[in-house]
């Protein structure tokens, strides 16, 4: 046997694992999402989710894999290889939506917006950067996706926010803000660790090739950096919340790591360590600065998916320049731009026709009794919730 | 002096309170309970097989009030509570022979 | 006989089933309720935003007594149930027609 | 009318009801509550530790009536409920001054 | 360092990988099934999944193994990373038996059951398929255990349930069947997502060796074809209960998502994409049907074991030769044959045994208060379970 | 490329991948801690472990890799692998502690000893074994940390628990000890299976290459034993308590899979299956015990930590020369004495400072309403807890 035939192993094994890492964020997002719900919707965000993985791998098989790469040339490691990695992305940019209109969206409406986001809209956008488009072209720089996997999908989830409107109660009349709080916190961390755990996945696994020093090297560096940046995102969420109310809200500090892991998907392989810890940090302040922003202007997002994957998206690609010497702050911002400006206007459109065709929201009834019943007809825990209201 | 016992639905409780509250009535107790009669509950569907679910919740109020309130005290209730719908509940009356206040070992009108 | 019912704070039940145990009464049974009275719940914050808990948990005790051992018990509740602040509760008696022993269809005092 | 307040055990719950409609009575309204009698809790271990479980499970039935169906009720809940072991619970009756449907109205007899 | 030794390395520690992900499949089905049962009954199930996967690794470790390859002589991977990877399918099987009983069965009872599953007859059935024996020699062909993981372990299941009976309460005396929701249903699909994601490893690694760009494109292929026949299984369940039901059952997506993988598993090597995705559909359909099917005739399966490892897996089995010529359909009907006659009748035997001495059944008192208090002594939920009946 | 480059990215990548299991960890210790405190404690519980995991990133990457390692020559794998697979080991070292002064230590005390621990006690002591200390010099043997990290953690634990009592209603006045039910046992047994996963990282990354069959067998024993040690840890406890009190307490099942762990890390390279097997059935045994002696002494340990990693990690040190002809029992005794010696001492100095000026323990009306809210402000289950205390 070659060298090159055994790195040709090495690298497709090293694509498969990675690749199973971030297939396993859509349990983090599952338990994530299930967590920050009330128990009388958690059914429904479990059917999103698993549906949403399930739809988003077949149609990125059958459809947006080849309009997004065409038919790669891939040397280096088994083709099918390649095609599982890219895969698995695509469902991570559909869970984000199901987090932010979580609680009030229909089944139906939202798995039919999965079926056109990961099979069109998310595959031509990511020809742009990733299939050897525009973008890349521009010098654009988005390693892992801080832009084209999270602010895209929360672009998306934006559009459908605006267009359905909050929760039932969530502001009240006199402007104050009714919090809503989640069923479970412990399904709600573990499904952030999962997600940690996947990151390293989703981050070294861009890297695409693991044989060669340089290449072992980067994939080193980028995993001690994803975990830098997602410690310091939520030591900064703590700091920042302990100071402002005293309290030290787990959601905030959840929010916090996941903010650090997106800021730093841009550019994983760039940063020194101690600069990895600073992007996360500012990381950690932004979402809860963000969070607070968004309900004030009442955009109501159960999980806060749209600040920690698009706001702080769109930082994480901005601050690539400052590690990143193959880059510039106005391809960014250009990239950034473009990436935004599609995935908003599509999925606004989108969710436009489905409001007025068949409806975008439950009912006030259906959302009064919960989704899992009028949707699922299961509840999340049938024998522990004695008050379901009539 | 008398104790008022409603059984409402659940989704009437705010709306209820704020009743008693207008008519001058401050304290009440509430109990999360399940009721069984004209209204019928629904069947539920888990894995093709049927799930009865036949009791229905409801919230009971436990209201202790001085006998001169206690006709506004229920038609409060009822105009808060109604619905039209089959399942809004019952209002129960029953006469109090005592009532003290833990705290200070007040009695009967001053410890309503 | 009549049948008491005191809304205690849930710390305290320890404290009153001993005080009743002293006064001779053994038998109760207890309700997990939500009071409303002078004091208030507490604000939550989550994500920034507050959370209005009105309701306070309490406990519901009913007992049926021997109307002779009714102001004996009453007393006991108080002593046992009272911290001096606000919220400790309220005692409500109520004349009971009639008591009846599932297991052995023993009735009355004989019930209790 | 009466209120006729029954302690039973939970299991007891499908068959007390059974006999109610039985005798003519449709409505009800349950509440999970826990009892202490002469029937005692049970000593469970949990890392090797004691977990003493003094108060038991039970289901608090209330049931308004009118007078002359009481004894009736009365009857077929201790039939139904009966086990013969300790711990099958206890019937209470009081005297219901009024009663009011809430969703018509519809006063004291009507509204049972 | 040779490419031989380097290839040595990273045979092995694919292996490892491999198994690490199977072993994993521990906790994907003690969590399924602990939210599938009643609360009542989940440190029971615990305590089963717990305690089968050690005494299937320590028997298999004993006996188990040389029953079932002998002293294997195995050059291009370490021998130990061999036993560790064919140790932890056997608890596999014995994970599919303790979903199926639940809610009802003697607990010590169980545990001897699966002292003579994992010692003796899953070895000894296996020995024929993959230990050189008959079924090989007439090009029987189970890529990674359809059959003789999955179906065997439900042959053992069926025996149990038709001697058991039916939980208490489940069919009701008018012959109507009583819906019996399981307590959690975040952490029965937390459990399905593990058990996806241990597949990768369960199917990946069954080719046995990475080095070599056959090896790894085969590898690759497995993964594509495994994920692929899961969001099938998964999509297609959804659609049919859905059209049916008007209602997105959770729990029957789950129960397609598994069956996907479980059909896939027999030859996951050979079909393209779309075969895949088809294959993973039918079995998506085939297992609703068979879940309703075998309520019809009072098999009663909490969890739907007998469905998902038995009826499709058999139906796995059947579809081999589609895809791949080395097999053909008497083979794998033979095949199918032999290995649910063994399994069955052995099982039955032991089953009858137990049932007829220590007693296989708890108590109807132990039944309704639940086998937590009975054989654990403590409750999964102690501080939630409000109404625990005496 | 050259198989000397190769294996550079081949130990990378397998250094890689055994860290993202340790890191794994973190999941499974906060799994574990949440599902065995009351549900009033559990956000507060998630907390520390969340922010626990980030300091000791943190604190490790800014000073105590350095403090233990210096500038460690390492050419046969990335640097930052070597970095980020000793760096998850010290969060586990952490996680320990907060187990054992559950449900009553104070947040900010307990993040404040975090950063000293992390970032100076336990690097400090690495240093002696791991970074070519005295302890290395006298032949002590700890291949993975039975005393280094679990004993160590333990030592710590022990004089925070001694310093800050037991849980109020924990000790009867009568002398006999009250239980107190953790909230959640699914969330305990995953987060257990979640630490056994991620256990083959811990001991199988600490052969630290891969590359060579040396390396690769000595790796797949390390796996085969690990996971003999816990079957058997698991099953020695389940025997053991079934025979004192005729049920099988999951929580005592656990901690004995867990000791089986912790006992076989000092030398899972060594062992034969068979003694893998009875080292582990040894410390299923003694961890029952002990357990029962620490109750007896009054010294509360909500979920066991001490028992598991303090008494079995000693056990650990002492039977490795059993099987490791490098190893003697003098040099086992003195690395013992010494690490704990040092852990405990100056955590008892350091606890002892913070309870005379910060405080360690919440206020008693604190604790019986629960950290979650005076510390987070957030219930676990808000929706479920309908008796909260006032
Ligand atoms: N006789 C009764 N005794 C006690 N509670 C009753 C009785 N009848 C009805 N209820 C309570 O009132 C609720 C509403 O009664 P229902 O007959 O369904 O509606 P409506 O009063 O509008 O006709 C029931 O769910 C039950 O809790
Ligand atoms: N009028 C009432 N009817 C029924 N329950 C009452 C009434 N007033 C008070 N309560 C119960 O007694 C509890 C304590 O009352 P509160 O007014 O807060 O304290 P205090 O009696 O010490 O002034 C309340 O939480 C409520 O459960
Ligand atoms: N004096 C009482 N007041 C209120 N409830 C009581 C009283 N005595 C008993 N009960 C209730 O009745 C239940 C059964 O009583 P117990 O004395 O255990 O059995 P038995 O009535 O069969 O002797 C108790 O669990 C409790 O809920």
């Amino acid at each position: 046997m070659t060298t090159t035939e055994l790195a040709f192993s090495l690298d497709t094994f090293y694509l498969l694992m990675s690749a199973t890492l971030v297939m396993w964020m859509a349990a983090g997002f599952s338990m994530l999402e299930a967590g920050l719900v009330r128990s009388k919707n958690t059914t429904e965000i479990l059917v999103k989710n698993v549906m949403l993985y399930s739809i988003a791998c077949v149609m990125f098989m059958l459809i947006g894999y080849s309009l997004m790469y065409g038919t790669p040339d891939v040397t280096s490691h088994a083709l099918q290889a390649d095609l599982f990695f890219q895969m698995v992305f695509v469902a991570t940019a559909m869970s984000i939506i199901s987090g932010a209109v979580a609680e009030r969206m229909k089944l139906i409406s939202f798995l039919i917006f999965c079926v056109l986001l990961t099979g069109f809209l998310y595959p031509i956008q990511g020809s742009w950067s990733w299939g050897g488009g525009f973008l890349e072209e521009m010098e654009f720089v988005d390693f892992a996706g801080s832009g084209i996997v999270h602010m895209a999908g929360a672009a998306a989830a934006l559009a459908a926010v605006i267009l359905i409107g909050s929760r039932a109660g969530k502001y009240r009349k006199d402007g104050t803000i009714n919090a809503i709080p989640g069923a479970n916190m412990p399904l709600a961390t573990l499904g952030t660790l999962i997600l940690w755990m996947g990151w390293f996945g989703f981050n070294g696994g861009s890297q695409l090739q693991l044989s060669g020093p340089d290449n072992a090297n980067a994939i080193a560096t980028v995993f001690v950096n994803t975990n830098a940046s997602a410690a310091a995102g939520a030591i900064a969420s703590f700091v920042l919340v302990r100071l402002i109310w005293k309290k030290a809200d787990l959601t905030m500090i959840l929010n916090g790591a996941l903010a650090g892991l997106v800021a730093i998907t841009a550019s994983p392989d760039t940063p020194s360590t101690g600069m990895a810890i600073a992007i996360g940090a500012v990381a950690g302040i932004i979402v809860v600065l963000s969070i607070l922003g968004l309900d004030r202007i009442k955009l109501d997002d159960p999980v806060g998916a749209i600040s920690v994957h698009g706001v702080v998206g769109f930082y994480g690609l901005m601050v690539v320049p400052l590690t990143n010497s193959g880059a510039n702050i106005v391809s960014q911002l250009a990239g950034a731009g473009v990436i935004f400006g599609w995935m908003f206007v599509t999925s606004l459109v989108i969710w436009g026709l489905l409001k007025v065709t068949l409806g975008i929201r439950v009912t006030g009834a259906e959302e009064y009794r919960g989704s899992d019943i009028s949707d699922c007809g299961v509840q999340a825990y049938p024998e522990f919730v004695a008050n379901r209201q009539d | 002096m008398q104790l008022i016992i409603a059984i409402i639905k659940p989704a009437k409780l705010a709306d209820v309170r704020d009743a008693l509250h207008e008519v001058g009535c401050n304290g009440l107790t509430v109990t999360e309970v399940k009721g069984f009669g004209q209204q019928r509950g629904t069947e539920e569907l888990y894995r093709g097989a049927t799930v009865r679910a036949e009791f229905l919740p409801k919230l009971r109020l436990d209201i202790a009030v001085n006998s001169e309130q206690t006709q506004g005290v229920v038609e409060a209730i009822q105009k808060a509570a109604s619905t039209g719908n089959t399942g809004d509940g019952k209002v129960f009356v029953l006469n109090l022979e005592q009532v003290l206040r833990i705290r200070t070992g007040e009695t009967d009108a001053q410890a309503i």
